[in-house]
Formats: structure tokens, sequence, C-alpha cells
């Protein structure tokens, strides 16, 4: 173990790490630098050529369903445990901006809930934004875009009441999703919606949402789907970053394991300090 | 049976509850009851909450000198400018403050616990016998489903297929453990229900089925009632 | 046959109503086999001698199914074994759920500060922690009713973590095993057990292969394991009932709405 | 006055962005670092998220109130009613949590009635609700519902003593299941769940996705 001598790389004083983050810091800068790199050369027009999600036809045929059908689309930005900025909340942001202007410009009515009230500030600005960019200012209707309480199971009751009511045709199940993520997804079928569904972190949830959904995104699926919808060339480009960092890692591990087996633990030690 | 408050409270918490069970057969009018007067009395609490949260740790902060703490309280205010037409931009200032701490706080655990954590254990476990290379093997296929750079045709593509089966077992071995646990949420609500009120929970199921016994007769087995 | 498969949701719903109500009114006890980590669980608190202390890391709030019935389960056996235990916790509510696990576990007989103390809530996770096992006393100088730790006879004997013979860990979530296997068990190298939730289960299989801990009673399941083998049939067993019928009843309709399904698409296939 | 109009774009939505890389990065690259400043700016800048969440309630909370306030007034068929009770107890538990401690009894017996027994109920609903789906959706649809389909059969068995009183050998191979494929298929789960989360993380950083924003003006 490095001791206590106070040892400088560069101007880093290797002495000032939180116990067992010293490698870990050099890992996030890695990544950081990584994940610029590819975003300024996706900047300047660089193309990935990237594998086609399927999901995200699926979410355009439904709004044409619940256009055929005259009736609304529910779209969900997840229960109160998440923050506004909690990485499983932002991909919500980008879909629905794509959603509601393509909803807009069918004519489609486009219910959006939400059981966190900073976020709800944040929908009802994207959902206002995408009406004007569709050119239909008069489609936003500020009751469609609603705030049902900071509690997981009080939100979701609040959904699945509306998801009968309102008879709903397409279910779209995004943001901070938790333990009662089983109870929309049920409700939605109960009602016969389409639903489409995605979470972004690791959680027990993957699985409830790969069995009651007709269309899932889960972990990286749905980080690169929300940048296609952003049709941004820069975040569309960090794709091609997921995959890069993918590949470090996995050669960390293969060559982190062999060295291991064959009984040098340096690589080990650097990692742990 | 004496008729104080606490025996009314319980039998309107027995009748909310049955109210919500009624779910299971279709939306009605008592659900929509039950589920407004959930959202309605939460959101009261969170507000006195919220209330007792800004006076304990903003305000009585100021006060005591921590003048740091005014900037939170006047970003907090700045949220309610989306009401007023022209400075409707200004609420952008306290979600750019909530959305950059949510974000980096969140995300800073996640390198750590779920990437570094991951890559120390598998780095130390020696691949001395078939179930750790297995381990690992079954680690970097599942992850290998996860790329977009690669097209997923040919020997890519029966690896990544073959890392979906693994992703899809994984899930498969996940929920059945919530389903134990949610069973018993079910046991412990109707083994309460019974023993707090037997009268009250006897009384409101029977009027729910006849409702539901009416509700068939006149409408008929609907499609809906046979999904 | 195709009605196997396309049984209506409110037919299933109305089962599962049944098969829950029935045995509520009317318990019977299951014969329940004994799998591996809870064998161990039992195995190792059965070897402890009379005066073997246990630092128990405990973490009931309510009178539910899981964690209670394995907190009062255990606390009986440990009695048993005339262990001293040392009870801590992480949260506010934890503390008083044990009180009550105390009493349902007949504590109340043995000698308060001699066979047991009950630490309560001990705030600041993972640093208290690490004070706590250097300096027991000095870190949490009075216990959850209020009695300074100093004076009272385990103290005089156990004074740092060294002193403890097992570390039972439990929770359901974060401080919880994991905290008490990075911050007690690894470092010091100490005989540990551990009970958890179901919904904890998956994050616990990992530190059971790593031999941090060497035996577990995990979920309800666990629960009702072990009492069926320490012969005290409390909660889980109870409520057990309704869960076994309800997920054999779910099998055979999972298996034959399956087998139903697939004979129609070899129809349609013809 | 150009000056005046690039200022109201640089206030709109510039500054805005910038803040939120700031913070971001700060508190992000911060972490590994073991300095008490560092940790306790790390601190406060929590407790203000916290504060401001309990703002922002205000804002969740009219919007409820204005909805609900035009259903009643526009007396909506079977919406009004309902409005009407949210709204009577909305106020109901605020005045009595304002006028007596959170922690009063009368305050506790009034939120568990009306709030706690009906959370619990649809907390519950997640068993029938689970159940249902497991009968349902668990399909033999291809390769990979039949896989999914078998090992949460397996593993049903494994939790309920079935398989012990049947074919124990079953238990066997679920655990080796448990212990192997599922271990390693998890932490690959994990690893893919933490790149997400952080890329997601930087495309908000580096100011790439100001999609919270709304109007781009």
């Amino acid at each position: 173990m490095i001791n206590s001598v106070k040892m400088y790389v560069g101007w880093v004083d290797l002495e000032m790490f939180v116990e067992g983050r010293g490698t870990l810091f050099f890992f996030m800068i890695f990544f950081f630098a990584v994940y610029y790199a590819i975003a300024m050369l996706a900047k300047q027009g660089r193309k990935w050529d990237l594998r086609r999600l399927p999901q995200l036809d699926a979410i355009v045929e439904g709004i044409g369903r619940a256009v055929e059908l005259g009736r609304p689309v529910h779209f969900s930005a997840g229960v109160a445990q998440g923050g506004p900025g909690d990485p499983d909340r932002l991909h919500a942001y980008p879909m629905l901006r794509y959603i509601a202007r393509e909803c807009a410009q069918r004519d489609c009515r486009l219910i959006t809930t939400v059981g966190r009230s900073e976020v709800y500030a944040v929908l009802d600005q994207i959902v206002k934004e995408a009406a004007i960019t569709a050119g239909k200012p008069e489609w936003y209707r500020a009751e469609d875009v609603r705030y049902l309480g900071d509690d997981q199971f009080v939100y979701v009751g609040g959904v699945m009441g509306l998801l009968q009511r309102e008879k709903v045709a397409t279910n779209l199940l995004f943001g901070y999703w938790r333990g009662a993520l089983i109870n929309a997804l049920e409700a939605g079928r109960l009602s016969g919606c389409l639903q489409i569904g995605g979470i972004g972190r690791f959680s027990g949830e993957l699985g409830i949402m790969a069995l009651g959904c007709d269309y899932w995104l889960v972990l990286e699926e749905l980080i690169a789907a929300s940048a296609f919808l952003s049709e941004d060339p820069e975040q569309i480009g960090t794709i091609a970053a997921q995959d890069y960092i993918k590949y470090v890692i996995i050669a960390i591990s293969i060559i982190g394991a062999l060295v291991f087996t064959a009984g040098i633990e340096s690589l080990y030690k650097i990692l742990i300090w | 049976m004496e008729f104080t408050i606490n025996w009314m409270m319980v039998t309107l918490s027995v009748l909310i509850t049955v109210a919500v069970y009624s779910f299971l057969y279709r939306e009605n009018m008592a659900f929509r009851l039950a589920e407004h007067v959930i959202i309605g009395s939460f959101t009261g609490h969170a507000l006195v909450m919220a209330i007792k949260n800004i006076n304990e740790s903003a305000v009585a902060r100021v006060s005591v000198g921590e003048i740091g703490y005014f900037i939170p309280i006047i970003l907090g205010v700045l949220f309610f400018t989306r009401y007023i037409r022209e400075y409707d931009w200004l609420q952008r200032y306290p979600l750019a403050v909530v959305i950059g701490i949510s974000s980096a706080v969140a995300a800073r655990s996640f390198i750590e616990g779920w990437i570094w954590k991951s890559l120390q254990v598998t780095i130390s476990t020696p691949l001395n016998n078939l179930d750790h290379i297995l381990i690992l093997l079954a680690m970097l296929i599942a992850m290998s489903y996860f790329t977009f750079t690669i097209k997923h045709t040919g020997v890519v593509g029966s690896i990544t297929r073959i890392g979906k089966i693994v992703i899809l077992l994984v899930f498969g071995l996940t929920i059945p453990f919530d389903l134990i646990s949610r069973l018993g949420s079910i046991t412990s609500r109707l083994e309460w229900m019974i023993q707090a009120a037997p009268y009250v929970t006897a009384g409101a199921t029977l009027l729910v089925l006849l409702w539901i016994v009416y509700d068939i007769a006149t409408k008929g087995v609907t499609e809906e009632l046979r999904t | 046959m195709s009605f196997l498969e396309r049984i209506p949701r409110r037919i299933i719903f109305l089962t599962l109503i049944i098969v829950v109500v029935v045995p509520i009114l009317s318990p019977f006890p299951l014969p329940v086999p004994i799998t591996k980590n809870t064998r161990n669980y039992y195995n190792i608190i059965e070897a402890l001698e009379p005066g073997s202390v246990v630092f128990y890391g405990t973490s009931v709030e309510t009178r539910d199914i899981e964690a209670y019935p394995q907190h009062v389960a255990t606390l009986k056996h440990l009695k048993e074994k005339k262990a001293i235990v040392i009870t801590y916790c992480f949260g506010a509510g934890t503390a008083l759920g044990q009180e009550w696990v105390y009493e349902d576990a007949g504590y109340d007989e043995l000698e308060y500060g001699t066979d047991y103390v009950h630490l309560g809530f001990v705030p600041g996770g993972d640093a208290t922690l690490t004070a706590f096992c250097n300096d027991m006393v000095a870190t949490k100088q009075v216990d959850h009713y209020g009695n300074p730790t100093a004076t009272m006879p385990i103290f005089q004997k156990v004074k740092t973590i060294h002193d403890v013979d097992l570390v039972i860990a439990s929770g359901g979530g974060t401080p919880g095993p994991d905290t008490y296997a990075r911050i007690v068990v690894i470092p010091y190298d100490k005989v540990s057990i551990v009970q958890v939730p179901g919904a904890m289960a998956a994050m616990v299989y990992d530190f059971i292969n790593l031999k941090v801990f060497r035996g577990g009673v995990i979920a309800q399941r666990g629960a009702v394991e072990y009492e069926a083998i320490t012969g005290h049939a409390g909660r889980a067993t109870t409520t057990f009932a309704p869960i076994f019928i309800s997920s054999i009843v779910l099998i055979l309709l999972m298996i034959f709405g399956n087998i139903a399904y697939v004979s129609n698409r070899m129809k349609e296939g013809q | 006055m150009v000056g005046d109009d690039e200022m109201s774009i640089v206030l709109r939505r510039h500054i805005p962005v910038i803040i939120v890389t700031i913070i971001g990065i700060f508190l992000f690259f911060t972490y590994p670092i073991d300095n008490p400043v560092v940790i306790g700016t790390a601190g406060i800048l929590g407790n203000w998220a916290m504060i401001l969440a309990s703002f922002a309630l205000g804002i969740g909370a009219i919007n409820m109130i204005v909805i609900h306030g035009r259903r009643v007034s526009e007396m909506r068929k079977g919406l009004w009613e309902p409005s009407l009770a949210l709204l009577i107890t909305m106020a109901a538990v605020l005045l009595l949590g304002l006028a007596t401690s959170v922690k009063s009894d009368e305050y506790t017996l009034v939120y568990d009635t009306l709030v706690g027994a009906g959370r619990l109920t649809l907390v519950s609903l997640r068993g029938f609700f689970m159940f249902s789906a497991f009968y349902r959706a668990y399909r033999a649809r291809a390769l990979d519902g039949t896989v999914m389909l078998i090992v949460s059969i397996l593993l049903m068995m494994y939790n309920v003593p079935i398989a012990e009183l049947f074919f124990p050998q079953l238990n066997v191979f679920t655990q080796w299941l448990l212990d192997v494929l599922f271990v390693g298929g998890e932490r690959g789960l994990r690893i893919i769940g933490g790149i997400g989360m952080i890329i997601i993380t930087f495309r908000i950083l580096t100011t790439a996705d100001r999609s919270w924003m709304g109007r781009e003006e």
C-alpha cells in the first residue's frame, strides 16, 4: 500500500484521497475524457453507424394506435424517490419532448403525470414548448400535465384510476420507477393499453418491466433511445462513448482476472487503493 | 360496540381499503373517491412536512446567522415565478441548482457502487474453478448485449443472443423473490382487515359482491372482463 | 383446453383472495424442509457456549412477517444458549421495534445489563459503527433506555469488537448487512451470520458465496424454516400457509397455462 | 437595444445551464477527495436540494388545486365529487398538521385513516397484480420467454418447499444458477447500469442535453 510519505504525481497530492477512492478519481477523469472526446467528434459531424432500436418504432406505432382509436396517450415520468436530476429521470425529458411533439402534430391527446413536484415544473415547460414548436400552441392543455402526489403508491393509485377513466390507448412508463411499477402495468393491462416502458437504473423492477410491457427498454438501451429521440448529433454520438467505455471495462476485467489467477495481486491493489 | 372516534376511524379505513380493492373488478366511484382522498390527504401531509422543513432547516438557520441558507430560500421562491408570464424563465435557476445537485450526487455513487465495486470483485476472484470462469463469462456476455457500434450479426449476433438469454435469466431469478414478500403483504393486509373490524369488512365485501353481480347483470360479460 | 390459457384476470384475483383468506380464518402449520443457509445459521448459534457474547444488528420496525419472526426466533434460540446479547440499531424506528422483539422473545425474565443490553438507535452510520468497534462504551455512552453503559456488568468484560464471539447482521437496505460486513465482519474477521427480507436476498447471496456470512435466514421462507428447527412456531409459520398454497396454485397455473398455450399454437400451426 | 437582447439570452439560457455544469462537475469529481471543505460543501448543497424540494411542493399542490378546483366549479359528471373530497381532505390534513404538531395522536390517527390504510392496500395490490402477471404474461414465446419462465418456476419451487418434497436435485441446480449465472449476469447488468447512468449525467453536465429547460429561446 502506498504509505503516508508525501507523494506527488504531477499536481496531484496522493494524500488528499479518501481511503479506497484514489484510483477511482483517475478512472472518473478517464471516463469523462473518453466521453468528451467522442462528444466533440460527434459535434464536428463524425458519424457512427449505430444499431437501430426497434422499440423506438413501437413508440411511434403506439401514438398512431391512439390516434386511430381516438383515445389519449399516457406518459409517466416516474415516482417521487429520484430527484429531478436523478440519472434515472433524465431520459424522460428528451423522450417527452419527442412524444409531445409527435402527439401535437397528430392532434392526439397526451396526458403526462409525475409523482414529484420539481419534475412536474420541468414537464410542464417541455409539453408547452413541444406544442409551440409543433405549431399548435392551442393543443397544450394545462390540465393534462398532472402532479399526483409525492409518494410512490399514492401516485400509482392516481395513475391506475386515470388509465381506466380516460380510456388510455397507449401507456408509456418512463422516468424513475420503483416497486409500484407492477400496479401501473397491470392497471394498463386491465384497460387494454399498449404498454412501452423503460428503466435506466439496475433494479429489481427490470424483470417486472420485461414481464408486463409489450416493448421494454432497459439500462443502456434506454440511455441510447433518449439520445436517438433528442435528434441532437452530439448526444447520438455519445452512444458510441458508452460502447468504448464498455470495451475498456471488459478489457480490465479479463486482464485483471487472468493476472490475479496467475498470482499477481498488484493490479487489484491499485484498484482498491 | 361503543361508537368511539377510534371505532369510526377504523371503520373509515376499512371502507377505504375495500374501495381500493374494488379496483380488482374495475374502476368505479368508490375507488375514485378513495384514490382522491388518499392523494388529497397525502398532499396535505406533504405540505405540512414541507412547511416544517423550511422552518427548521432554512429559516431557523438564517435566523441563527448562517446567511448562506438565504440563497435556497430565494431560489425556492423563484420556483413560483412560473405563474408570471414574462418572468417564467426565472424558475430555471432553482431547477438548475436542483438538477446539478441530484444528478452528480447520484452519478458519483453509481460509478463507485456499481462499476468500481463490480470491477474490484471481478479481478479479485481467481479463475481457478469452473464456477468462477462461468461467472466472468456470464458477466461479459450479458454486457455484450448492450453494444451499439457493432452489428449484431454472425458470431457477434450469437453472443448477444446468448447475452439476452442470460439477462432474461437474471430477470427470471429476481422477480420471484419479490413475489413472496408481495403475497405476504396481501396476507397481512387481509389479516388486519378481518381482525380490526370483522363486521364492517363482511358488510362492505358483501356490498361490493352485490354491486359486481348487479354490474354483470346489467352490462353482460363485456370484452374487457374476458382479458 | 383454450380456457386454461386465457383464464380472465378477475377469476385469478378471486382465487387468490380465497386462497389467502381461508388459511387466515383457520390457520394450520406446514412441514418445511430446511435449506443449507438456514441449517448453517442454526448450527453456528447452536455451537455457542453459555456466556459467549453476540453483537446483534437489529432491524425490526413493525410486527411484519419477515424481519420480525426472524428476530424473535433468533433471540429465543440465543436465550436457550444463555448467550449475552448486545443489540445495535441504525434507525430510531428499529430501536423501538426491538423493544417488542425482546418482550415477545421472553427476555424480560432475564437480567438487563448482564444477560442482554439494548443500545438502541446509534446515528452516524458507517463512521459511528467504526468507532463503536474500537471502543463500545466511549461511542455509545447511554443505551436505548437512557442508562449509562459504562457501569453495566456486560461492558466491564466487553470493551471492543474483539471481545465479541458472534456478529448477527440484518436489515432491509443501506445501512444494512453490507455495512456490518464492510465495517465489522471483514476488517476484524468475525464469525458472522445474516438475516434479510426477501427483497434483499439477491444482495446477500454474494456475501454468502464469499463466506463473509457463514449462514443466513433469508426471507419469510428462511424464518419459517428457522422456526421449524428451533421448535418455536411463530408469526412466520402462521402467515406462511397462504403464501405456500398460493405459490403452488400459481406454479400449477403457470405450467398448465403454458401447456395450453403451446398446444394451441401447435394446433394453429397445422 | 441590442445589448439588452443579448443580455436576456445570456440570463435566460446560458447562466442556468452553466449553474448545472459548475455544481455537477464540482460534486462529481470531488467525491474521492478527502477534504473537509469539499465534504462540507457537498453536505450543504444536499440541504439546499431538500429545502428547494419543500418549496417546489407548493407548485405541485397549486397544480392539484387548480385542476380539481376547475372540476368542481364545472361540476363535471362523476368527477366533481372525488375532486371535492380531495380538496377537503387536503385542507383538513394541512390545517390539522399546522394546528397540532405532526407527532400528535390526532394527526397520526387522521393520517393513518385517510392515507395509511389506503396506501398499504395499494402496496398489497402489487401481490395481486404480480400473481396475475406471472400467470398471464409468462408465456413460452420463443426461447427467451421459455428461459425466463422455467427459471422463475424453478426459483419459486426453491423458495416455497415444493422442490424439496418431490425432487430435491432441482434445488441443487437452482442453487447453482443463483451462485453462478445469476451472480455473473447481475454483475454485468450492474456495470451496464452504471455506465448508462454516468453517460446520461455527463450529457447534461456538458450542456449537450438542455431539454429540461423547455423553451430554447
